[in-house]
C-alpha cells in the first residue's frame, strides 16, 4: 500500500469516503435525516428539507453537501490530470458515487440508484474494457500542440465559470418562499378549520405526523380546489418524493413517447457500436498500420 | 354657341382609312406573287381619292354649316360672344382618371378650317404630284399609306379640340415626317436625317408635354374651351416661378414645342437635312403643312400668349433672329432643295414675328400664301431634278427654260410672291407682317422692340429677295452647266407633276386677295381673313387682358394711311432690289465675282461659316451628340460595369469569397481548435454582455401630475439574464427610501405611473426593478423638474 | 364563397395541371408537348377571361375571394382574390403565355418537354404571385418563380448563361430575404397586439406600426421589390439575364417578372406601411427619375439590341415607379397601364429580336442593317413594337407614360387644390420634368437601334438571304399589335375598371398615413386618445380637409 | 457562516458549474480520445446534477413538475450511455486503423 503513488492513495481514499457517505446517508436518508434534525434549528426552512416544519437537514445536511462536492470535484481533477487512464477511471468512478449522493440530497433517491448502476456501474467497466482492449493505458497528460490556443482557452473556460457561477450564485429558489408563504397559511388554515372534519379525514392518524405538516398538507388540497387527491395521497406524495413509484409513474405516463424512443436509440446505440467495432475484413492489416506511421 | 357635326370625323379619318387600305389591307388581299406587289393604280387611286373626299367634304362642313354660323355671329355685332364654338364632334372618351378627362373630341371652327383647307387642298394636289414623281418606286403602296397617314395626322392635328388630341397628331406627323425622310433608307445620310427630325421634335415635344401638364396644374383642364374661361385665364396671370406669370412659363414652353415642330432656333437643325425625303415630301411636310404647325398651335393659343407680352416678344425675337439668319444661310447653298429648305425657315421665322407680335391673321395669312408658293418651289424644284436625273445640285443647272418651260413659269411666278412683288400673294403676307412689327406694341416692350423687329424681317425680305432669285437665275438663266448624259435625259414632266404647279401658281397670284392691307376711310378694302379668323383669335380688347387703367396690354397697330403705304413701298423696293442685285451677279449663270471674292482670306472665312451653316450642326454634333454618346458610354462602362457591377456586385462576391477562404483556416479537421473557438466566442459573448441598466422616462401631463414610463431600451443585453417581463417595478417618488408605487412589469402594455406632487420644483425620484428570477435589484435615481404648465400654456 | 371563387383556384391549376401533363408525354414528341402546352396555356387565357366576364368593375375590393386555412401552425391562409389592380397583371400573364409559347416553336428544340413544362410552372408561380393575399402564400409563389426562370436562363440560356442566371437568382434572392424578416416582424407584432397570429393581407392592413419601425419595413420590403423592378442603381442583374436568356425567357422576364416589382409595391409594401412609404417616396422617386434618364443613357451605349432592349426596361420601368409614387390616382393607374403596355411593347421587341436571331444567331447590332429590304412586314411589325415603346400618342405606350408622369406632376396637387402628398413629395414638378425627358432620349435610343438594324444599305451578305416573318410568327405578333392599337385609342375601359380599386388605395393610404405615432397598434384604435391640445395634433393635419377632394 | 450551513439552490448550481467546468478544460487539454470522452460525461453529470436541482428548487408543492426534471435526467443518463457505447466503438475502430487514439492527428473531416 505504502508504495502506490501519492495520487493512487488520494483517489482510494476520496473513493472510500464516497462510499461511506453514500452507506450513511444515501442509502437510508431518513437516518441522515433523522439524525440531522437534533442539529437543526426546527425552525429554519432550507432547501434540503421536505416539507415546513420538519425541520429539514442542518448542520448534517451541510455536512454531506460539502462532502460530496469535494469528492465530485477531486476524482474530476483526477480524470483530467492522470496519466494512467486507469487512474483517470478511478477518480471517474468516485465522482459518480459522490454525485449519487448528490442527487439524494436532491430527493432523486431513483437517480442516485441508477447512476450508480449505469454510470459507476456499467458505462465505466465499458470505459475500462477498453483501455484494456487498446492496451495503451498511459498518455500524456497534457496536449502539447496548440498549447498557446489551450492557455487561452482555459482562461476563457475560467471567465466563462465565474461569470456563470456569479449568475448562478444568485438563483433564488421558490421553495424557501412557497415554504414562508405555506407557514402563514397554515395557521390561517388551522384558525379556521373544523378539528372535527380533520379528524373525519383521517389526518391526524397518517404515521404520526406532526399536525402542523397534515394542516399543510390539507393546506395543499384546499389550495388545489381538487379533491381527487386525498390528503393521504398528498403527503405519501410529499414523502415519497423521487421514489421509483413517483418517477417510474411520471415516465410511463406522461413521458412515455421519450422514454420508448430512448429505448431505441439505445437499441441502435448497441447495434452500431458492434457494427463500428467490429474489425473490417475487407480493410488490410498493413494498410492500416503505415497509415498510423 | 356651337354646333354638333357627325361628319367631322370622317376628314382625318379618310385619309387614314386610305393608309390603312395601302399599307395593310391591299397587301393581304394582294396576289403575292413576288414580294407584296401591289398595282400601283390602286394605291394612287386609294391614297388620292381618300384625300381628295377629305377635302370636299371639308369644303362642304366649312362652306354650308360653318359659314351659316359665321354670318350668324357676325350679324351679332358687338353683342357677339368672344369666340365662335364652330362645328363640334364628341367621338369617345380617351383618358378618364381622377379629375383629368381627354375627350377625343374634333372642333372646326374658322382656323381650324382655313388649316384644313390647306391641308387636304395642297395636300391632294401634292398627292396628284407624286402620281408622276414616284412612278416607278419599288415601295410605291408604303409612299403613297405614309402621304395618307400623314395627312390624316395633320388633320386631326388642326381639328383636335384639346391639347392631347392635338398633342397626337404633333407627334403623329412627327412620325410620318421620319418615316417618309428616311423613305430612301438605302443612304445612311436619309436615315439619320429622318432620325434628327423626329429627336428634334421630340425636343419640342418634350416641352410640348411639359406645357400641358403645367397647364393642367394651372387651371384644371386641357380642352381649349375651357381654358378661356375666365377662372382658367385668372389662374394664368398668377405669378409662377421667377417673378413670372404662369401664362409666360406655359407660353414658353409651348413654344419651345413649335421650335421644334417648326423648325425655328436653335432646334432649326433638322429641316435642312430633311429635304434627303423625296420632293413632293418635302413639299407637304417640309413646306406647307407640318412645319406650320407650331404657327398654328400659337394662333390656337393665342388667349394664352396674350397675357404673357414677354412670352409674345420672345416669340417675335427667335422668329426675326430666324428669318435672318435662315435667309444669309440660304445665300451659300448649292443644292436645289437646301436653299428651298432655309428658305422655309425663313419664312417661317416671319410668321413667328407675325403672330409674336399680336398679329395672328398675318400669321396665319403668311402661312398660307406660303403653303401655296412653297410647296409650288418644291413641286417645281422636283419637276427640275426629276428632269436633271435627280440631281439637285444648281451649280450644274442653268438654262432650263428653254427644256421644261411650264416648270420655268411657275417656278417663277412662285419666285415673285416670295421676293414680295406686288400683285402676288407673298406681297400681301409679308407686309402685313411687317407692317404688324412696325406697329407692335404692348405693355413692357419699350418702344423699339417693333421697329427692329421691322428692321430685321425686312433684311431678311431682301436676303429672301436675293437668293431665290440666285436660284432662278442658276437653274433657268444662262447656259446649261450639266454633262452630256444627263443632257441627253432632260424633259418636260408629265402632266401629273406639272398640272399641280399651274394649278398652285395660279392660286399664288389670287390668294392674296383674302388679306389685303388694312386701310382706312375711303381706301378701306375687304380684309376677308381677318374677319374670318375674328371669332377665334384673341381679342385684345377683351376683359382680362385689360391693364388696371383700362387700356389694352396689347395693342394692335394702327398705322395712318399714309404709313401703311409707305412700308408697303419699302418693301416693294427690297424685294425689287434683292432681285435686280441677283439679276445683276447671277444672271449669266455662277459668278466669278463672287467666287473671287470668297476666294480672299476675310470672304473665304466669311462663306465658309455661311457654307457650314455656322457650324451650328457641328456645334450640336459636339455638345450634344457627342456628349450625350460620350456620357452614355461613360456611364455604361463606368457606372455601370464598373461601379455597380463590378464594385457592388461582383465586389461583393469577391469579398465573400475572400472571407470564406480566410474562415476555411479555421476549418483545418482538429476538434481542439473548434473547442478553443467555441470557448473563447462564449467568453467574449460573456464579456460584452452587461448587466442591464434600467432608466425611466417622464412626462409631465397635468399641473403638478407627471407620468413616469420604465425605459429598458439601453442596456438589456445578452447574457445579462434579464427578461422585464414579471420583474416587480416600484418607484420611491418621496424620497423617503420606501417604495410608494409597486407593480409587476408586463412589456407588452407598458407601465405608466402617474404621480401628483406638490407642487412646481425639483424631485428626486428613484426606480427599482426586482428581477423575476434573481431576485436582483437595479435601482436608478433621477432628478426630475415638475414646470408650471400654465404660464407655458398663457405663452402658447 | 360563391361558385365564382372556385375560378382562381382553377386557374392556378390549369397550367400546374398542364405542367405535370407535358411532362408524362413521350420524349420523343416534342411537337406534343409544344401543342399540349400551347392549349393549356389557351384554356388558361380562355379561363381568365371568363374572370374578366365576371368581374364587376363597380367593386372596389377584393372579388372572387377564395379562402381556405392552409398552415394553421402559423396562420397562413390559401386565400386568392382579384382586383382592379391585379386583374390586368392576371390577363397580362394569360395572354403572353400562349405568345411565348408559340414563338418558342422553332427556337427550342432540346429538352422541349422540360422548357414547356416548366413556363406553365413559371405561369402558375406568376398567377399565384398576383392572386395571393396572404403574405406567406405570396412569398411562396413569388419565391417559385426564381426556380423555373432560374432553369430557363441555365439551360437555353446564351453562353455566359451560368453567370446570368446565379446573378438574377442570387440579387432577387439577396432582397426577398429582407422581405421576409420584415413579414414576420410584421407577424410578431400583429399577434402580439391582438393576440392573433396571422399573415393575411387584409388583416395585417389594419396594421399601423410605429413611423420609424414602418420606414425600415418598408425599406426592406421596397428593396425586394426594387431589385425586381429594377429600381437604378439595383438593375444590373437584367441585362445580363435579358441578354442570355433565350426569347421565351426574355419575354416572361420583361412581360411579367418586373412587374412583380411595381405590384408589390402597390400590393404590399405601400399599404403596409404608408408612414414609411411616404417618408422614403422622394428617395425613390428620385432614384426612378434617374433611372429613367440612365437607362436611357446606357440603353443608347450598347452594341447589342437585346442589352439595349433590357437597358430601355429600366428606363421605362422607372416611368412606373415614378407613377406609383405621385400617390394620385393619376399615377398610380398610368403606372399600372405603363406595365401593361410595356409588357405588350417590349414583348414585341424581344420576339422581334428573337426572330432575326433565328435566323441569324447574332444580336450584334452592326451585324444588322438594311433589313427592311429583305423583311418588309417583320419591319413593320418591328416598327409598331418600337413606337409603341417610343410612347407615341395612339399607341400604348403613350397613355402609361403620360399618366405617370401627369400624376408625378401634379401630385403636390394643382395649383387651386393642394395635396396631401405634397408635403412628402418635394419637387414633383421637377421630377416631373426629368421624367418627361425620357420621352426623347428614348426617341433617341430606339430610333437609333431601329435605324441600325432597319435602315442602311443590306451590305452584310448574310442578310440578303434573310426571310421574312412566316406566319406563325405573324400570329406572335397579331395580338401584340392589335393590343398596342387598342390599349393606344381605347385606354378608357382599362382605366375604369382600375378607378374603383386604385381610388380606394389613395383613400386608404392617406387613412392610414394619418394614424397618428406611437406603439404598434390597429387602425383606429390607437393606444393613446388623441388629446385636443395642439401639440398632439398630426403634422399634415391642415390637410386633413383635402383628401376626400383630392381622390376625386 | 451560514453559507456552509444553509444550503440552497446555488450550492448546488454552482458545484454542476464547477463540475462543467473541469469537463470542458479536460476536452480542452486531453489529447487521448478516451479521456476526452470521460470528460464529456463529466459534463453530461455536471448538467444533470442542475436539471435535478432545478426540479426540485422551483418544483414547490407540485410533485409532478419536479418529476419532469428526474424522468429529464434519466433520460440524459440513457443517451449518454448510448453516447459512451458508440464513442468508444468509434475509439476502437479508430485505434485499429490508426493506432493512436490522438485526436489532435485525427484531421480526416477536413481533407
Amino acid at each position: 500500500m505504502s508504495n502506490l503513488p501519492i495520487s493512487r492513495k488520494c483517489l482510494m481514499w476520496l473513493g472510500a469516503l464516497a462510499l461511506g457517505l453514500l452507506v450513511v446517508f444515501g442509502l437510508e436518508p431518513s437516518v441522515a435525516l433523522a439524525a440531522a434534525e437534533h442539529a437543526a434549528d426546527s425552525t429554519a426552512h432550507t432547501f434540503t428539507s421536505k416539507v415546513a416544519g420538519d425541520g429539514g437537514a442542518g448542520k448534517g445536511a451541510a455536512f454531506a453537501f460539502w462532502s460530496f462536492a469535494l469528492c465530485a470535484v477531486g476524482g474530476s481533477l483526477f480524470v483530467i490530470t492522470r496519466r494512467n487512464m486507469v487512474t483517470a477511471v478511478m477518480g471517474m468512478v468516485g465522482t459518480f458515487f459522490a454525485i449519487a449522493g448528490l442527487y439524494l440530497m436532491l430527493y432523486a433517491s431513483f437517480l442516485a440508484v441508477m447512476q450508480v448502476l449505469v454510470y459507476a456501474g456499467a458505462i465505466m467497466v465499458l470505459f475500462v474494457f477498453v483501455i484494456m482492449i487498446l492496451n495503451r493505458p498511459v498518455d500524456e497528460p497534457w496536449a502539447v500542440q496548440g498549447i498557446l490556443g489551450k492557455a487561452i482557452a482555459a482562461l476563457g473556460v475560467l471567465y466563462l465559470f465565474k461569470r456563470l457561477a456569479g449568475i448562478l450564485w444568485q438563483v433564488k429558489d421558490t421553495h424557501a418562499l412557497v415554504l414562508a408563504k405555506d407557514k402563514l397559511d397554515v395557521e390561517v388554515v388551522l384558525n379556521h378549520s373544523d378539528p372535527e372534519l380533520l379528524k373525519d379525514l383521517g389526518v391526524l392518524s397518517i404515521r404520526g405526523l406532526k399536525h402542523a405538516d397534515v394542516c399543510k398538507s390539507l393546506f395543499a388540497v384546499c389550495r388545489d380546489n381538487t379533491l381527487n387527491h386525498t390528503v393521504a395521497d398528498t403527503v405519501k406524495n410529499a414523502y415519497e418524493f423521487g421514489s421509483v413509484e413517483g418517477v417510474g409513474y411520471t415516465l410511463f405516463s406522461k413521458y412515455l413517447f421519450p422514454f420508448e424512443a430512448v429505448s431505441i436509440v439505445l437499441l441502435v446505440a448497441v447495434v452500431g457500436a458492434i457494427a463500428i467495432a467490429r474489425p473490417d475484413k475487407n480493410e488490410p492489416e498493413g494498410e492500416a498500420a503505415k497509415e498510423a506511421s | 354657341m356651337q354646333q354638333t357635326s357627325n361628319l367631322l370625323f370622317l376628314i382625318p379619318l379618310l385619309p387614314l382609312a386610305g393608309a390603312f387600305l395601302n399599307l395593310f389591307v391591299w397587301r393581304v388581299l394582294a396576289p403575292t406573287t413576288g414580294k407584296y406587289r401591289q398595282s400601283d393604280a390602286l394605291t394612287h387611286t386609294t391614297a388620292i381619292a381618300s384625300v381628295l373626299a377629305a377635302f370636299g367634304l371639308s369644303c362642304y362642313l366649312i362652306g354650308v354649316p360653318l359659314l351659316e354660323e359665321f354670318r350668324a355671329w357676325q350679324k351679332l355685332g358687338d353683342a357677339a360672344p368672344e369666340t365662335m364654338g364652330g362645328l363640334h364632334q364628341h367621338l369617345w372618351t380617351w383618358i378618364e382618371v381622377g379629375s383629368l378627362k381627354i375627350n377625343l373630341a374634333f372642333r372646326l371652327d374658322t382656323l381650324s378650317a382655313v388649316m384644313l383647307l390647306v391641308i387636304t387642298g395642297v395636300g391632294s394636289l401634292i398627292h396628284i404630284y407624286s402620281v408622276g414623281y414616284m412612278h416607278g418606286e419599288k415601295r410605291y403602296p408604303a409612299f403613297f399609306g405614309y402621304l395618307n397617314l400623314f395627312t390624316g395626322m395633320m388633320l386631326i392635328l388642326v381639328l383636335g379640340d384639346s391639347l392631347p388630341i392635338m398633342f397626337i397628331g404633333w407627334e403623329g406627323v412627327g412620325l410620318c415626317s421620319y418615316l417618309l425622310i428616311g423613305f430612301w433608307f438605302d443612304k445612311t445620310e436619309n436615315a439619320n436625317a429622318g432620325r434628327k427630325a423626329f429627336v428634334a421634335n421630340r425636343v419640342g415635344d418634350f416641352a410640348f408635354l411639359l406645357g400641358m401638364f403645367l397647364l393642367f396644374y394651372a387651371t384644371g383642364s386641357v380642352e381649349f374651351a375651357d381654358l378661356q374661361e375666365p377662372n382658367s385665364i385668372g389662374a394664368l396671370k398668377e405669378v409662377f416661378w421667377g417673378g413670372e406669370r404662369m401664362g409666360f412659363w406655359i407660353a414658353l414652353l409651348f413654344f419651345i414645342g413649335a421650335c421644334g415642330k417648326s423648325a425655328q432656333i436653335p432646334l432649326y437643325v433638322w429641316l435642312p437635312d430633311a429635304m434627303a425625303g423625296p420632293t413632293p415630301v418635302s413639299a407637304l411636310i417640309h413646306a406647307a403643312t407640318m412645319v406650320t404647325a407650331g404657327v398654328y398651335m400659337v394662333v390656337r393659343m393665342s388667349f394664352l400668349y396674350a397675357h404673357s407680352t414677354t412670352a409674345m416678344a420672345i416669340v417675335a425675337v427667335v422668329g426675326a433672329l430666324t428669318a435672318l439668319f435662315a435667309a444669309i444661310m440660304a445665300f451659300a447653298q448649292t443644292d436645289l432643295k437646301k436653299v428651298l429648305a432655309y428658305s422655309t425657315v425663313s419664312q417661317l421665322g416671319f410668321m413667328f414675328v407675325g403672330v409674336g407680335v399680336g398679329a395672328y391673321t398675318a400669321g396665319i395669312f403668311h402661312l398660307i400664301t406660303h403653303a401655296f408658293f412653297k410647296a409650288g418651289l418644291f413641286l417645281a424644284a422636283g419637276s427640275v431634278m426629276h428632269a436633271m436625273s435627280g440631281s439637285g445640285d444648281i451649280m450644274k443647272m442653268g438654262g432650263l427654260r428653254k427644256y421644261l418651260p411650264r416648270t420655268r413659269w411657275s417656278f417663277l411666278i412662285y419666285c415673285v410672291a416670295i421676293a414680295g412683288i406686288v400683285p402676288f400673294s407673298g406681297f400681301f403676307s409679308k407686309d402685313e407682317i411687317l407692317a404688324g412689327a412696325f406697329g407692335a406694341g404692348a405693355e413692357g416692350w419699350g418702344p423699339v422692340l417693333g421697329k427692329f423687329l421691322w428692321a430685321t424681317l425686312s433684311i431678311a425680305a431682301l436676303g429672301t429677295a436675293f437668293y431665290m432669285f440666285r436660284l432662278y437665275f442658276l437653274v433657268f438663266g444662262g447656259e446649261l452647266r450639266c454633262d452630256e448624259e444627263t443632257k441627253a435625259h432632260i424633259h418636260e414632266s408629265p402632266h401629273s407633276m406639272t398640272s399641280p404647279l399651274i394649278i398652285l401658281a395660279a392660286f399664288t397670284c389670287v390668294i392674296g386677295a383674302i388679306g389685303l392691307p388694312h386701310l382706312t376711310g375711303d381706301l378701306h378694302l375687304p380684309t376677308y381673313l381677318h374677319d374670318w379668323l375674328a371669332p377665334t383669335v384673341v381679342d385684345f380688347k377683351r376683359d382680362s387682358l385689360l391693364m388696371a387703367n383700362g387700356s389694352p396690354s396689347i395693342f394692335e397697330a394702327h398705322l395712318s394711311n399714309g404709313l401703311t403705304i409707305g412700308l408697303m413701298g419699302i418693301a416693294l423696293a427690297v424685294g425689287l432690289i434683292g432681285i435686280f442685285a441677283a439679276k445683276a451677279i447671277y444672271g449669266k449663270g455662277p459668278s466669278e465675282k463672287v467666287a473671287a471674292m470668297c476666294e480672299t482670306k476675310n470672304g473665304k472665312a466669311i462663306y465658309d461659316v455661311v457654307l457650314n451653316k455656322f457650324y451650328v450642326d457641328e456645334f450640336y454634333e459636339w455638345s450634344i451628340y457627342r456628349f450625350f454618346r460620350g456620357a452614355a458610354n461613360v456611364l455604361y462602362q463606368v457606372v455601370d460595369r464598373w461601379l455597380i457591377d463590378g464594385i457592388f456586385i461582383n465586389g461583393s462576391a469577391w469579398l465573400i469569397k475572400k472571407l470564406g477562404q480566410g474562415f476555411n483556416l479555421f476549418q483545418n479537421g482538429q476538434v481542439h481548435r473548434y473547442l478553443v473557438a467555441l470557448v473563447v466566442g462564449g467568453a467574449i459573448i460573456f464579456f460584452f454582455a452587461s448587466s442591464p441598466t434600467v432608466s425611466f422616462k417622464y412626462e409631465q401631463v397635468s399641473t403638478n401630475v407627471v407620468e413616469f414610463t420604465p425605459d429598458f431600451s439601453s442596456g438589456t443585453s445578452i447574457g445579462g439574464g434579464l427578461d422585464a417581463k414579471g420583474a416587480l417595478i416600484s418607484f420611491d417618488l418621496d424620497a423617503d427610501g420606501e417604495p410608494d408605487v409597486t407593480k409587476e412589469y408586463d412589456p407588452r402594455n407598458p407601465m405608466k405611473v402617474k404621480w401628483t406632487f406638490g407642487g412646481v420644483g425639483e424631485y428626486r425620484v428613484n426606480m427599482t426593478m426586482t428581477d423575476a428570477v434573481f431576485n436582483k435589484k437595479y435601482s436608478v435615481t433621477r432628478t426630475i423638474h415638475v414646470k408650471d404648465l400654465t404660464e407655458k400654456g398663457g405663452a402658447q | 364563397m360563391t361558385g365564382a371563387s372556385a375560378l382562381l383556384p382553377a386557374l392556378l391549376a390549369l397550367p400546374l395541371i398542364g405542367a405535370i401533363l407535358v411532362m408524362l408525354l413521350p420524349k420523343e414528341e416534342p411537337g406534343l408537348a409544344r401543342g399540349v402546352s400551347l392549349g393549356v396555356s389557351i384554356a388558361t387565357l380562355a379561363l381568365s377571361l371568363v374572370i374578366l366576364g365576371l368581374y364587376d368593375t363597380k367593386i372596389a375590393s377584393m372579388q372572387m375571394v377564395f379562402d381556405k386555412e392552409w398552415i394553421p401552425g402559423l396562420g397562413a391562409r390559401f386565400k386568392l382574390g382579384i382586383d382592379g389592380i391585379s386583374i390586368f397583371m392576371v390577363l397580362l400573364t394569360t395572354f403572353l403565355m400562349p405568345i411565348i409559347l408559340l414563338s418558342s416553336y422553332k427556337a427550342v428544340t432540346s429538352k422541349v418537354r422540360e422548357f414547356c413544362a416548366l413556363l406553365l410552372i413559371l405561369e402558375v408561380g406568376m398567377l399565384g404571385a398576383f392572386l395571393a393575399l396572404d403574405l406567406f402564400l405570396f412569398y411562396v409563389f413569388w419565391e417559385i418563380m426564381l426556380i423555373p426562370m432560374y432553369l430557363l436562363i441555365g439551360i437555353w440560356g446564351g453562353q455566359k448563361r451560368i453567370y446570368a442566371s446565379i446573378k438574377f437568382v442570387i440579387y432577387t434572392m439577396a432582397g426577398s430575404l429582407l422581405m421576409l424578416v420584415a413579414i414576420f416582424y410584421l407577424y410578431a407584432q400583429y399577434g402580439s397586439v391582438t393576440g392573433e397570429y396571422t399573415l393575411e393581407l387584409s388583416l395585417l392592413n389594419r396594421l399601423v406600426l410605429p413611423r420609424d419601425v414602418q420606414m425600415y419595413c418598408f425599406a426592406a420590403f421596397a428593396l425586394a421589390f426594387a431589385i425586381k423592378v429594377p429600381l437604378f442603381p439595383l438593375h444590373t442583374w437584367l441585362p445580363d439575364a435579358h441578354v442570355q436568356a433565350p426569347t421565351a425567357g426574355s419575354v416572361v422576364l420583361a412581360g411579367v417578372l418586373l412587374k412583380f416589382g411595381i405590384y408589390g409595391f402597390l400590393r404590399f409594401a405601400m399599404p403596409l406601411f404608408p408612414y414609411g412609404a411616404a417618408e422614403l417616396a422622394p428617395y425613390m422617386a428620385y432614384l426612378a427619375a434617374a433611372g429613367i434618364v440612365y437607362g436611357a443613357f446606357v440603353a443608347f451605349a450598347q452594341s447589342d439590341v437585346k442589352k439595349l432592349v433590357a437597358y430601355s426596361s429600366v428606363s421605362h420601368l422607372g416611368f412606373c415607379m415614378i407613377g406609383i409614387f405621385a400617390m394620385n390616382t393619376q399615377g398610380i393607374e398610368g403606372s399600372i397601364y405603363a406595365m401593361i403596355s410595356h409588357g405588350l411593347t417590349t414583348s414585341g421587341l424581344f420576339l422581334a429580336i428573337g426572330v432575326v436571331y433565328e435566323r441569324r444567331h447574332t444580336r450584334e447590332m452592326s451585324e444588322y442593317g438594311g433589313i427592311w429590304k429583305q423583311m418588309p412586314v417583320f419591319a413593320g411589325l418591328f416598327l409598331i413594337c418600337m413606337l409603341g415603346s417610343v410612347g407615341l400618342p395612339g399607341l400604348s405606350g403613350f397613355v402609361g407614360e403620360f399618366l405617370t408622369i401627369f400624376g408625378m406632376f401634379i401630385s403636390g396637387g394643382t395649383a387651386g387644390e393642394p395635396s396631401f402628398w405634397a408635403e412628402f413629395m418635394p419637387h414633383p414638378m421637377l421630377l416631373g420634368a426629368v421624367a418627361t425627358s425620357g420621352v426623347i432620349f428614348g426617341a433617341i435610343y430606339l430610333l437609333y437601334m431601329f435605324q441600325k438594324m432597319m435602315f442602311g444599305p443590306l451590305d452584310n451578305p448574310k442578310n440578303k438571304e434573310l426571310k421574312d416573318v412566316s406566319w406563325r410568327e405573324i400570329a406572335v405578333f397579331t395580338p401584340l399589335v392589335i393590343g398596342i392599337f387598342a390599349m393606344g385609342l381605347f385606354p378608357k375601359p382599362f382605366l375604369q375598371t382600375m378607378d374603383p380599386t386604385v381610388d380606394q388605395f389613395v383613400t386608404r393610404f392617406e387613412a392610414k398615413l394619418a394614424e397618428p405615432d406611437g406603439p404598434a397598434h390597429i387602425m383606429g384604435q390607437a393606444a393613446v386618445a388623441p388629446t385636443p391640445e395642439p401639440a398632439q395634433v398630426e403634422p399634415h393635419a391642415g390637410h386633413n380637409h383635402a383628401p376626400g377632394e383630392a381622390a376625386h | 457562516m451560514s453559507i456552509f450551513y444553509d444550503l440552497t439552490l446555488s450550492h448546488f448550481l454552482v458545484l454542476a458549474a464547477t463540475l462543467f467546468a473541469i469537463g470542458i478544460t479536460g476536452v480542452l487539454l486531453r489529447r487521448n480520445a478516451i479521456i476526452v470522452m470521460m470528460s464529456i460525461e463529466l459534463m453530461l453529470n455536471a448538467a444533470n446534477i442542475t436539471v435535478l436541482a432545478f426540479s426540485r428548487g422551483f418544483a414547490g408543492q407540485d410533485n409532478n413538475a419536479a418529476y419532469q426534471g428526474q424522468a429529464f435526467a434519466l433520460i440524459v443518463i440513457a443517451i449518454a450511455a448510448a453516447e459512451a457505447a458508440v464513442g468508444l466503438a468509434i475509439v476502437v475502430t479508430v485505434f485499429r486503423t490508426r493506432r493512436h487514439s490522438d485526436i489532435d492527428r485525427l484531421t480526416m473531416l477536413k481533407d
